[in-house]
């Protein structure tokens, strides 16, 4: 039964950080009605944010969140000023232009990374490294736990600001209809801009809340991009909490697949749970809460 | 027309003697890489250029191909060459029931159903050791020693693919590809079958896929699942390689293999480690000032400079 | 049986009732008409028979066969051509070839699916356009483009969705021309309108609806008169007042 | 208040509108006719700047929009309840208020705005926490104009508020409307129900197909032939 408990501990605490950087995809995908698949590498920067601070400056990587936000805002924006706002009205055969385009920004920040830091694999090793605490006979990582309430914090956080403030509410109106938001006298693309700056920004707050868990090299982004439309699809796109409830259940269901099928199979479940959700359950856990 | 028979003779004849003039084992081996991306950039194009049904994960194809090659020799120790039927039917086979799955999906969301599947194929065929020998991959012996077989194999395959897909695009189901690109609804309400023609249209591009892949297996002698089934380096490449010569055009992939290949060896050899950076700088700025590849924009600038709009013919292809 | 019914059709979205049970018969030959105010559920109907949407509940029978469980293109196959209202080009395709993709239902010949598609072309007035790209057309010849692609089909019963909308009175009479011209070469007519000049002027028989229910059904004459049908379109003053 | 000049405007190649004029002066009830597609729609968005003219202009308080992006229309004044409402579906009706008010002069406000539209619109302070969506087509007429209003606008525009309601809320909205107008709010009203809109405005123009064929006085044209013609040509 510990074996049970530990699993499922386990995964929700990775899962919280999951939800983190899908809820950053899922503001993107939900405003500009794109996927990004630069997600991951935004991710990667921010764990490569928090190495260096780490590294070189001795900065604790729950502090170096502090740099690794702001700066993957910024950079977030200027990616959606420069790049993806330029195609919009452009036409093209693929619909999904847009999407191949954050592929190339995909390329260009891994190979950026892989230029400057090389393609081995990292690791910050902090005084709490590997320390645990117990709950009964259920061993929880000191660094998961950190990491797991920093990002439920963050979490509530951003769902304040998406429902307290006027610009959080425009974000929201700009996904629900971009033109009627137009009316309301909001500068619809403005809000894209400052929407991708702030997904980016959560992209970094998760990589960073990573780097004492994980290693880090320049390819690690692929699996983030992965799991977090994994999550998206399962939450429904454009929803913050179906992506907080995706990104618990991926967590706990790779968690799961690991102890019980088999360590190397788990990111083989996340990709079953994605086909069949997106088949069978198209908006996503949203939809169940419309009946 | 006649002037299209000349130039794609005077094509053709320089197709096979190049290899015949060029003796240099590299170069050779550049204009065979060129030949297996434009093989599977066709493919490709079938389904997501001219069907319009992108897809994320075209490396299930072109590796379940190779492995139907490396399994042959590995198991059963038979010459992988026999794969080069084994392997595309296999890869027809896989397609089946993925089609059948992911067509019930439309736009970005079939891409990423089919991103899925290919990540799905190398995972399974990288833990899947007793059947695959997993991560260790498979190597077979050298067949030839001279490039130049190789040379013209790949030269075969790309031709057949080329102009299987001209003979589609030149049928009825070429037509019902491109209404079903061009708009569903309208296209499922003049009668025309949508899931059918999708797999029509799905099963050649696997199969050719699935032989580019084969071929690769017969030329490298050596395949593991983290190459044949990247998503970056597979999936994601050969739509590049299409988009840079031209979507939903019969040439723009042959164009962009040739492209893609000499550009990334070229920047690899004068840039070193940065090569694939600037690459994928090349990459967005093709996307973003040029969408629709080279072959795209020689039309558009044919057109602006024969100024007759509107005489542009019936030409799909 | 007749030769087109709809039986108790019910559609509904979520908790919106936008076609409450209709009910209505087309003999062969004839132009029956659709009218009712924007949002009524006139395309809804168009769009339950051809299956763009699947009915709520109610039956619909062509030719004595039900046809409201087949896919969309099955229906086509049956002799079921269609427009929609909010004109849907194959963007990219020249006028030739949108017509050639209907044509193809009836060839897998490409020759004659283009000779077919060019007499079509020509019958709708499309001919010297045949080598345009659709997206360019302009609004007038994207709906005459939808009617020859239906046409090129070979429909037996052809609906006609909003031909006329957004057309200036030339381009209708134009188009009133062609449906007529349509209906004299044997095809049966099922037609929504909002221009009732269009509707009045060709229609056999009328059923007017509001809020998805039917509301009046007659010649056009009488449709005229209703005073049900004013109401719904003028307003309830104008009614008492004329 | 509001002059449009002369427009032609065009959706790609295609024109929809032809030399198109209507003036609104401060304080009337102005309304804009026409049978569906003959670009009453089209009119309403070229002048909150979702569309462009590609000839003439418009000029609002005595400026020209021609440069002004769409969003900044709200800023000087100008709130436009579009066709089919769109409201925020899956927002709450306050925040969908809220949502009126984002520009400053009217934030300012908003809180007094807010229980000017609850007293105006007794059902949707009962709603206030409902999510706009699942309101009924009334309510969320309603909404949709009170979120107009919260903007504090000088000149509101209505993009058919009939639109697909029933007869007694026909009336309702059209009593609002004439209460609005009452309190110095000026109005220009795109509608389908012709009897209604001209026994309330104090002026209207009827558009047919892309041009304006008749002006005048709302009671004027109640008994011009040419308008029952336009619409059930007869």
């Amino acid at each position: 039964m510990s074996l049970f408990w530990q699993t499922l501990i386990c995964g929700l605490l990775l899962g919280g950080v999951y939800a983190l950087i899908a809820i950053g995809m899922t503001l993107i995908m939900g405003v500009m009605k794109i996927i990004n698949l630069a997600h991951g590498a935004l991710v990667m920067i921010g764990m490569y944010i928090t190495y260096v601070c780490f590294h070189y400056w001795g900065i604790d990587p729950y502090i170096a969140i502090f740099i690794s936000m702001p700066a993957l805002f910024f950079l977030g924006c200027l990616i959606q000023k420069y790049s993806i706002n330029v195609l919009i009205g452009k036409e093209s055969i693929l619909p999904e232009n847009q999407v191949l385009l954050t592929v190339g920004i995909m390329l260009v920040l891994t190979e950026t990374m892989r230029l400057i830091f090389g393609s081995d694999y990292k690791s910050v090793h902090t005084s709490y490294t590997g320390t645990s605490f117990f709950i009964g006979d259920v061993s929880v990582s000191i660094p998961m736990a950190i990491s797991f309430v920093i990002a439920m914090v963050f979490t509530y956080a951003l769902h304040i600001f998406l429902t307290k403030t006027d610009i959080g509410r425009s974000i929201r109106a700009t996904a629900q209809d971009k033109e009627a938001a137009i009316l309301m006298g909001v500068n619809t693309n403005k809000i894209t801009i400052v929407t991708f700056g702030l997904g980016s920004a959560l992209a970094a707050a998760g990589g960073t809340l990573l780097v004492p868990i994980y290693y880090l090299f320049p390819d690690i982004g692929h699996a983030f991009v992965a799991k977090s439309f994994i999550i998206t699809i399962l939450g429904g796109m454009g929803s913050t909490m179906g992506a907080l409830f995706g990104g618990l259940t991926l967590g706990i269901a790779e968690s799961f697949g690991a102890t019980y099928i088999s360590m190397e199979l788990k990111d083989v479940v996340g990709f079953v749970i994605f086909i069949i959700v997106l088949l069978f359950l198209p908006g996503g856990f949203k939809s169940l809460t419309k009946r | 027309m006649l002037k299209k028979f000349w130039f794609l003779s005077i094509i053709i004849v320089i197709a096979i003697i190049l290899p015949l003039i060029v003796q240099s084992s590299y170069y050779r081996h550049i204009f065979i890489l060129i030949l297996i991306w434009g093989a599977l950039g066709v493919a490709w194009n079938l389904l997501g250029g001219y069907t319009g049904q992108v897809s994320f994960g075209h490396a299930a194809f072109f590796g379940v191909g190779a492995y139907g090659a490396g399994l042959l020799a590995f198991h059963l120790h038979i010459s992988p060459w026999w794969g080069m039927i084994v392997g595309p039917v296999a890869a027809v086979i896989v397609s089946i029931p993925i089609g059948l799955i992911c067509f019930r999906l439309r736009g970005p969301y079939f891409a990423l159903a089919m991103l899925a599947v290919g990540e799905i194929c190398r995972l399974v065929f990288t833990q899947w050791v007793s059947l695959t020998n997993g991560a260790m991959g498979i190597l077979t012996l050298t067949t030839f020693s001279s490039k130049l077989p190789y040379y013209y194999i790949g030269l075969a395959i790309l031709s057949f693919s080329v102009y299987t897909v001209y003979r589609l695009m030149n049928s009825r189901a070429g037509y019902y590809f491109v209404s079903i690109r061009e708009d569903q609804d309208a296209a499922e309400s003049l009668g025309i079958p949508t899931t059918k023609y999708k797999m029509y249209s799905l099963i050649p591009s696997a199969f050719f896929s699935g032989l580019a892949g084969a071929f690769y297996m017969n030329y490298m002698n050596y395949i593991e699942p983290s190459v044949v089934f990247s998503l970056p380096d597979v999936s994601i490449m050969i739509i590049l390689v299409v988009i840079l010569g031209g979507v939903a055009t019969l040439w723009g992939p042959v164009v962009g293999a040739i492209i893609f290949v000499v550009l990334s060896e070229l920047l690899r050899s004068s840039l070193g480690p940065a090569h694939l950076l600037v690459f994928g700088v090349i990459v967005c700025l093709v996307i973003m000032y040029m969408p629709n590849g080279i072959m795209g924009e020689v039309d558009r600038i044919k057109k602006l400079l024969q100024r007759k709009g509107a005489r542009i013919g019936s030409e799909i292809t | 049986m007749s030769y087109f019914e709809v039986k108790n059709l019910v559609k509904r979205f979520g908790g919106l009732v936008a076609v409450n049970n209709i009910s209505f018969s087309v003999e062969k030959g004839e132009i029956f008409g659709l009218i009712g105010p924007n949002g009524s559920g006139k395309t809804t109907i168009f769009n339950c028979i051809n299956r763009y949407y699947s009915p709520t509940g109610g039956k619909i029978y062509f030719k004595g066969k039900r046809i409201d469980k087949l896919p969309t293109y099955e229906i086509c196959r049956l002799g079921i051509g269609r427009t929609f209202q909010v004109v849907k080009p194959l963007r990219r395709m020249t006028a030739l070839e949108n017509v050639m993709s209907g044509a193809f239902l009836k060839t897998s010949d490409v020759a004659k699916a283009r000779d077919r598609a060019l007499e079509v072309l020509d019958f709708c007035g499309l001919f010297r356009y045949r080598h345009f790209p659709a997206k360019g057309l302009t609004i007038a010849d994207k709906k005459r483009l939808e009617i020859a692609r239906a046409l090129a089909t070979e429909p037996e019963l052809l609906l006609l969705d909003e031909v006329a909308a957004g057309l200036n009175p030339r381009e209708t009479e134009a188009a009133m021309e062609i449906i007529q011209k349509i209906r004299s070469s044997g095809v049966t007519i099922l037609i929504v309108e909002h221009v009732m000049k269009v509707i009045m002027g060709i229609s056999d028989r009328i059923m007017a609806i509001n809020f998805g229910k039917e509301i009046a059904r007659g010649t056009p004459q009488e449709i005229v008169n209703n005073e049900e049908v004013i109401k719904a379109y003028l307003g309830e003053s104008y009614a008492q007042g004329k | 208040m509001l002059r449009v000049n002369n427009i032609d405007v065009y959706y790609g190649e295609v024109q929809a509108l032809w030399e198109v004029s209507l003036q609104v002066s401060e304080g009337e009830y102005v309304a804009l006719l026409g049978a569906n597609g003959a670009g009453k729609t089209t009119t309403l968005n070229t002048i909150s700047g979702l569309l462009r003219p590609k000839k003439g202009n418009i000029e609002f308080l005595g400026q020209d929009l021609s440069h002004v992006p769409a969003y900044k229309t709200a800023e000087m004044g100008i709130a436009h309840v579009p066709e089919a409402r769109r409201l925020f579906p899956e927002m709450t009706v306050e925040e969908n208020l809220i949502m009126g008010s984002l520009p400053k002069r009217a934030k300012e406000k908003r809180k007094e705005s807010m229980d000017w539209i609850f007293t105006l619109f007794p059902r949707l302070k009962e709603r206030r926490h409902q999510e706009a969506g699942t309101l009924s087509g009334g309510e969320q007429q309603m909404l949709a104009i009170g979120r107009g209003l919260m903007l504090r606008p000088k000149l509101l525009m209505l993009d058919e508020p009939s639109l697909g309601l029933a007869p007694f809320l026909v009336d309702e909205v059209f009593k609002i409307i004439k209460k609005i107008n009452e309190e110095g709010i000026t109005i220009l009203l795109v509608e389908q129900n012709v009897m209604h809109a001209l026994n309330s405005c104090t002026k209207a123009y009827i558009l047919e197909s892309g041009r304006i064929t008749l002006q005048g006085r709302g009671k004027d044209l109640l008994s011009n032939e040419h308008v029952r013609e336009a619409y059930l040509g007869i």
